[in-house]
């Protein structure tokens, strides 16, 4: 249950080491790690930065985490999101669920990403060789997190 | 109040955050962007295209008829793309 | 497109640096990790042995890996998969996924872990107060493994 | 023909493997857990819940139908449990 909005760079094994360090309850971790691309929408990106809302940013992240753990079971969490300037290759962002099944862990890690794409305030804007250009949000992030809302709604 | 812009909606309004007092009739979200926009200029702009704009009241985010009080912090956005 | 089939630990920092190194079409990396918990149906594990059937296991696992290749259009896939002793804390297995979008690496790196919990050929024996007891498979695993198909039936 | 034992199925049968000669009259997966677990003993015992016995033929996963030949490696193992 760990929320970190940083500059640096992070070490995603010394992180899932520490996630799990002496709690034995837990059987599967799953874990996602974001990396700028150097391609998007054909064009070339030389770098990306990425601009978020101080204060903003760390509460919603921990609303998104707090409603992963009320809907599964799990031993831990993790959301680890940068801002600032980005080089192709480079990490963004790792989100981490630890549970003592594997479906826990697999489904909360998904809804924590769907719901970090559509509601955590980041923006990136791309350098491309025509300038610096902000990136769209894309329909399909919209679907992906509303497929949970369905669920629930099924649920009920 | 305090008025705060990012990523495009910051780059037309020209600035990043202002300290705002609207009149007492501007009692919602909708309300503060007709007023805020209607300043001329890259204000003006920054709320041309409103289904572009997001908002957020306290760190939280709202639709445009959500109340605004004095003490409020109001951001503007466009929708996010991090992850 | 790795498979390995082995005794010692496995580092995941390391092998997410080195699956995703100079791939800059990948934009998401989903990994699974699972560990050896300390309990199991109530009872305390002091330590687990994992069986396997050499030769079997890794041509199983690299038809579980070319399926998901064949369904998702992945950047680079990786499975690792201790044998032998192990206590609790340690990690058995690694499953990981690359892929331009997260969607892709998320369900192909979920489809690998329920088919290798199926078809790979592994079995825990663990170590209890009242001796050693092979693990029972779990129906709840045949189970994930099927949606898999049912979707690819509903996709026709 | 090789005859491998896996976990449980290894313990009961005392032996992880084993060349094996069968009749001619046993050419299925089926015919032959019939015959190996013909020859008494922890073979019984190993073979006596066939529910439970999974069979593998030369690598791969097969159901009791499957035909098999002199050259043939046949595993035989409860269902998995890994990962």
């Amino acid at each position: 249950m760990a929320i970190r909005v940083q500059l640096e760079d992070f070490d995603v094994g010394a992180e899932l080491e520490r996630l799990a360090a002496g709690n034995h309850g837990i059987g599967g971790v799953a874990l996602f790690v974001g990396l700028v691309r150097d391609m998007a929408g054909g064009e070339t990106i030389g770098a990306m930065e990425l601009e978020h809302y101080p204060g903003m940013t760390e509460t919603e992240l921990e609303r998104i985490d707090a409603e992963a753990r009320r809907r599964w079971p799990l031993e831990e969490t993790l959301i680890i999101h940068r801002h600032g300037r980005l080089e192709p290759g480079e990490r963004i962002v790792l989100a981490a669920a630890a549970s003592a099944h594997r479906q826990a862990a697999f489904e909360a890690c998904h809804f924590i990403m769907d719901f970090l794409k559509t509601r955590a305030p980041f923006w990136k804007k791309e350098e491309t060789p025509g300038g610096g250009q902000w990136v769209d949000a894309r329909s399909t992030d919209d679907t992906a997190a509303s497929r949970w809302s369905e669920k629930e709604r099924a649920a009920e | 109040m305090k008025i705060l812009y990012f990523a495009w909606v910051r780059e037309k309004a020209g600035v990043s955050s202002e300290d705002v007092s609207p009149p007492a009739e501007v009692t919602t979200v909708g309300a503060l962007m007709d007023w805020l926009g209607g300043r001329g200029g890259g204000y003006t702009e920054a709320f041309s295209d409103r289904k572009m704009v997001r908002v957020a009241v306290n760190h939280a985010h709202v639709q445009a008829d959500h109340p605004i009080a004095p003490g409020d912090e109001v951001a503007f956005f466009p929708p996010v793309t991090g992850g």
